[in-house]
């Protein structure tokens, strides 16, 4: 039994987050925030994560990449989550993780090796607006007759501004879905700036107007099965990302409350305040672990991964919500301005705990596979 | 039980409708429409109507007339909260200033000081800050670091207050100051009103989360204060702002519970738009708010009713506090949630702008902070409603 | 503005609150939870509470009662509820109700005095076993062609053995709902005892084989209508019982922290424990509100009746299942004990928060009311 | 990552199937089997079973062998948990002795004590008690007024023990008591290994809220205690009482897990049985239990490997216990909630006996209370593991 990351893995996990400490602390970040209408899409930090391999984790080793799992995965979404970094690094690496399960030799040769070392930036555009993430409401978009041509509205998309490649997921005219790959600059594609109050990200609705797509295929999975499991892989890491969020937002509460004196005593030594704390910490490891399980689930085809990824998901979801409003109120009034980093926090916690599948959507599935 | 009101606070109720009818601006209602003005100009459009509403008698509503009030009664200040948010007026400028200071005023005050402070106050020609709070004391009033030594007739204050609303159109501010050398905690402070326009006297803006400033910091580097421009006595500026505190607690619920309903039929709306509205799930949600505004309605008529028998509500403003400020934040805390990816987008559809309701969300976050924080109320309901040992 | 009970009511809870601790204190209690199989309809109380005018007060001057309103019963189901007294008050409260609202002159002539004298126990059926209070999940019991016999099973039927008259909410042939009344010893009558975990009740489910019932007709109401108002009567008198319980689970437990020590110091005096308190107290004093408002939505006719009803018995029943399980808590292990009292408390709360429709019910109801 | 056992720790784990399903009659399975039974029946028949098990080899998987145990690794137990739990293995009779007193003695006990003591213990023999807390103490376990005086090679005990489990059926137990007159807190302190069939001791069952009775008082009216049956230094008994209770931690979770997680099926059973299973509320209500359950599971695979890894847990096993017991507590709190009136209903339907799965929903209030409260646990989070200060 060894439940925990190796060594390699703590040790993959510190350079990266020496990395970021280092070249893209929290005034490179406010720097991204204060400039909404740039790309959001700083090179530093992009260069060093693939210098590091960040972004070639996932991509098999007859593709230049590292050939490494989601658990390896996910110790970079963590780091990234707690440092509050911007950037397309999730949706480049779902975007890989979509050719490597669902596309073709040729697919994979075609694209991979330029994921893999950053050189092209990918997305996926899994929603229609307002729709659901398993595509129980229908997908936002549709192929026509031909299986060639998209049209639709997916939304939100990350980083759409920025990506090269698009992995979008549609339904065929005989209602089946697929992923497609859909290139930057095709015909009818468009991309509307739909603008987040979270400043670490950049988000749009992708439209297409009978715009060229290719379906991934010949790979180990196909249709609806490819879908979801590149939906699950965007819940672990998100929730990677959230608990990196909510890790790193109850350090810094404790870390200031450890000091900060109010009626004569530091605010840390206040029970009402310890005993909340203590819950979130609770609550947050909590989510260390179902967010490593998840993961290892996946790596290894675990029969029960269906409910890790809803259990890690929903948890870390509700731990990053918690613990970043815990952070604005026990941080008093300064934690509300917007001098201050807890607003970071707070913001991607709040953005990102919907994407792939909010709290309550995971619930649900779980309450499906246990209940029905 | 009897939940009506006097014919006369009706009669008063339909005269104040009519002028609300034509006084305010049907794009005042529009729910980014104040956002969308620059701050100064947004504030000189209320400090305008609100002038114009003094004159047209509509300000001061239980004030003694003598002070340039209507002398009205606890149901018309009621009524006055209820009609305003109905008809879409904009926050009163002199929102602390009217408060807390006047009646404090017209409580202590020298007749000087009447004279000087609530007749201007009321027409908007002097706008009054508060200066409660000092850097990194949070809801500890006491903690008070400004220091006032005495040179001649004035003192020379030296210190910075934060959290001072609307500090960047602010004429004069009252504000605690240690007087006495050495002094701690409750002891020692002076309760001063201090000329915001000159040298010594600096404000700056305090941007929120939000984008939006409706704070500031109040920078004191020798400023001068005359001695007759202390409120109550020298040193006794703690019983001074207990005093000024103890007006806070009021009928203000029937208001609050006006505008937080219309903002959860605001969000309802947007669940329709986005197609959440069939979700049983976030309906729990909704509705949980709902029970609690409701509450918050039932609650502000008890406060009414203990107000118009004369009652000291005490320590009971702490849960009027703890249920407006909890549900509020639930309120907007719910609209994160049923809208899903939708609620982090500041135009998820073309149409749609959903930053007037970000910012709301983001300023919930603030009202269990500010104003004794929610931590500081369970204490007070704690100790001082329940009688549990400190 | 006169938000408050008037002194008459003040005065008359006092009444009823003095009889009780004089007369019916823990220990009678105690004697009833013990003896589960005796009938839990203690005769000193039952005729107590008839002599106070509290089986009368909502019955109409005419027919020997009080003619007084819904706001006035409240306070008796609210002393009744803080004192865990056992007995079916309620229920022949409901069942006179029932009859002041959709009875013919004639049935209320047959039977409200015998109830407001106490001389009859009355008791009402009105869901299904399993089924949900509105009757949307179907009713339990139907009425043939005929009209007049009625078959099916309803559950909980609050002391249906002592009872002599029975309302029971039926479907007609033609679908239509109403309500019944049925005797007891009527043929096909019979009651299986179903047993409560809460020794202060006694429960049954009410089986009907071919009953003869009549319907009750000629009244202000009827149908669904009538229906719908007895089932609102029900869930304010509960709620009241449940704010009792809840603000007597709260001020046992607030007096026992002031004083009992641990690490040398007033349990009382811990922050954690003083913040639950106060939320305790918040929500315990918003139900409180809550059902006034409610009750007297009732007696006006009030438009917002029904939000004010939904808005009573959610926050009530979750002030209540609140408070009990906090009096467990913060007793210690005491309050785990069969000797202390807080489980007659915790187990009245439990029993009593879901009739009439639960908390989850009644927000629904609420969310139907201004969502949809 | 790797969550499997080794070759041998699965090996262990057949043989333990095998024997479990030779020795568990079918009908022990059934949810009311126990409470069925009368106490002393319920006692002496999980006695034998348990004496049987030691006699094939399943008991003291991690002991050494030279005092009688099998000399397992932290895995093997771990399976052992799951796999008793599994086959519906009763509760162990000799539970705080086995936990607590075993290993204090193999660490610190005199070798008379060694060779006494866990032999018989671990064949059911001798039944331990345990005697921690003092009548409203709580969870204060320093607060021990229960006195011993020493009177030639005996010390003279008298006072009061309270939450005692198996008392009515204890032969001995192991208690603080006070030997050094006028001391306080944790000093003067001395851990006893109490004879309970003498005249001096008399136990009392303590009936619960559910109608049950696991636990009980134990009364000492000069009760007799030879000096040599004093574990560890006199008068250092709160050393002794912290390395007993620091064999709390280990990887009982996954035995946890399994037990809980088998409970929330059958909570799932009736709410089909009752229609409730196809409510969105009350399936996010048991799908949040099941969130906290599969948490406890990973969380006892982290555990396990702490232990593996010969790591010392310390406060960690704080947190566990705040996630089991909260976790039990939600899911039969869940219970309540779903099935609605049905819920405390004794029998709902004439073929629906409900009083097992209320009876656990009662217990389920107690384990937030007992073995260290939650309030308690929390501070010793906030306190040991995020250094906030004291």
């Amino acid at each position: 039994m060894f439940f925990a990351l190796t060594e390699d893995q703590q040790a993959f996990a510190a350079t990266v987050r020496e990395f970021v400490a280092d070249r893209f602390d929290l005034d490179a970040v406010r720097a991204v925030v204060e400039d909404p209408d740039g790309d959001g899409h700083p090179m530093t930090l992009w260069k060093g994560l693939a210098d590091q391999g960040a972004l070639a984790v996932l991509v098999p080793e007859e593709h230049d990449g590292l050939g490494l799992g989601l658990l390896d995965a996910q110790v970079v979404a963590r780091e990234l989550g707690a440092a509050v970094a911007p950037g397309p690094w999730t949706t480049t690496v779902l975007a890989a993780e979509a050719l490597r399960l669902a596309g073709s030799p040729a697919q994979q040769a075609a694209w991979l090796p330029a994921l893999a070392a950053g050189e092209t930036v990918g997305t996926v555009a899994l929603r229609g607006e307002a729709g659901s993430w398993d595509g129980r409401s229908g997908r936002g978009i549709t192929v026509d007759a031909s299986g060639e041509r998209l049209s639709g509205t997916a939304s939100p998309v990350d980083y759409p501004a920025v990506a090269g490649l698009f992995v979008v997921a549609a339904t065929d005219a005989d209602g089946a879905p697929g992923l497609y790959l859909v290139e930057a600059g095709a015909e009818g594609l468009s991309v509307r700036d739909q603008r987040t109050y979270d400043g670490t990200a950049r988000v749009g609705a992708v439209e297409l107007a009978d715009t060229p797509g290719e379906l991934l295929t010949g790979g180990t999975l196909s249709g609806g099965e490819a879908v979801g499991a590149v939906t699950a892989r965007g819940a672990v890491l998100t929730a990677a990302d959230l608990v990196g969020v909510a890790r790193e937002a109850l350090t810094r509460t404790v870390d200031y409350d450890r000091d900060r004196k109010q009626f004569g005593a530091p605010v840390g030594s206040f029970q009402a305040i310890k005993h909340t704390m203590a819950d979130l910490h609770v609550g947050v490891t909590m989510a260390e672990h179902a967010v490593l399980f998840a993961a290892h689930a996946l790596d290894t085809d675990d029969p029960g991964a269906d409910i890790a990824v809803a259990v890690a998901k929903a948890k870390a979801s509700d731990a990053a919500w918690a613990a970043t409003g815990a952070m604005i109120q026990f941080f008093g009034g300064i934690g509300f301005t917007w001098e201050h980093e807890a607003h970071f926090f707070y913001k991607r916690a709040r953005r990102r705990a919907p994407l792939f599948g909010s709290a309550d959507e995971h619930r649900e599935r779980l309450a499906a596979l246990t209940i029905d | 039980m009897d939940l009506t009101y006097t014919a006369e606070e009706e009669q008063f109720r339909a005269e104040l409708r009519d002028w609300l009818a034509g006084s305010i601006p049907p794009e005042w209602a529009e729910p980014g429409f104040w956002r969308s003005l620059d701050d100064d100009e947004s504030f000189r459009l209320r400090r305008e109507w609100e002038a114009a509403k003094t004159a047209a008698g509509f300000s001061g509503i239980q004030w003694p007339t003598e002070y340039g009030g209507r002398g009205g009664t606890p149901g018309m200040k009621a009524i006055y909260d209820e009609e305003t948010v109905r008809a879409h007026a904009p926050q009163t400028v002199n929102v602390l200033g009217l408060t807390f200071l006047a009646p404090t005023v017209m409580a202590i005050g020298t007749p000087e000081q009447k004279s000087e402070i609530i007749g201007p106050m009321l027409r908007n020609e002097v706008i009054w800050c508060q200066g409660f709070s000092e850097p990194g004391a949070g809801s500890d009033l006491a903690a008070v670091s400004t220091r006032g030594v005495r040179d001649g007739d004035d003192f020379v204050v030296n210190g910075q207050k934060i959290w001072t609303t609307n500090a960047m159109h602010g004429d004069k501010i009252f504000t605690l100051v240690r007087t006495e050398p050495g002094s701690e905690r409750h002891k020692g402070l002076s309760m001063m009103l201090i000329d915001m326009h000159q040298p010594g006297v600096e404000a700056r803006p305090l941007k929120q989360m939000s984008g939006a400033s409706e704070f500031g910091e109040v920078f004191f580097t020798d400023a001068r204060v005359p001695v007759k421009d202390c409120l109550g006595e020298i040193g006794q500026g703690w019983r001074t702002a207990m005093l000024l505190l103890s007006f806070e607690r009021g009928a203000s619920g029937v208001g609050q519970y006006t505008e937080f309903r219309r903002q959860y039929d605001e969000i309802v709306e947007q669940m329709r738009r986005f197609g959440r509205s069939d979700d049983p799930v976030a309906r729990q949600k909704m509705a949980n708010c709902l029970v609690e505004l409701e509450c918050l309605r039932y609650h502000a008529m008890h406060i009414l009713t203990q107000v118009e028998q004369g009652r000291d509500l005490g320590a009971e403003s702490s849960m009027t506090k703890l249920q407006w400020s909890e549900t509020f934040q639930d309120l907007w805390e719910a609209f994160d949630d049923v809208l899903g990816p939708e609620a982090s987008l500041e135009r998820p559809r073309p149409d749609v702008d959903l930053t007037p309701y970000q910012a709301q969300a983001m300023w919930s976050r603030s009202v269990t902070i500010w104003g004794g924080s929610s931590q500081v109320q369970r204490n007070i309901v704690a100790e001082r409603v329940l009688g549990l040992p400190r």
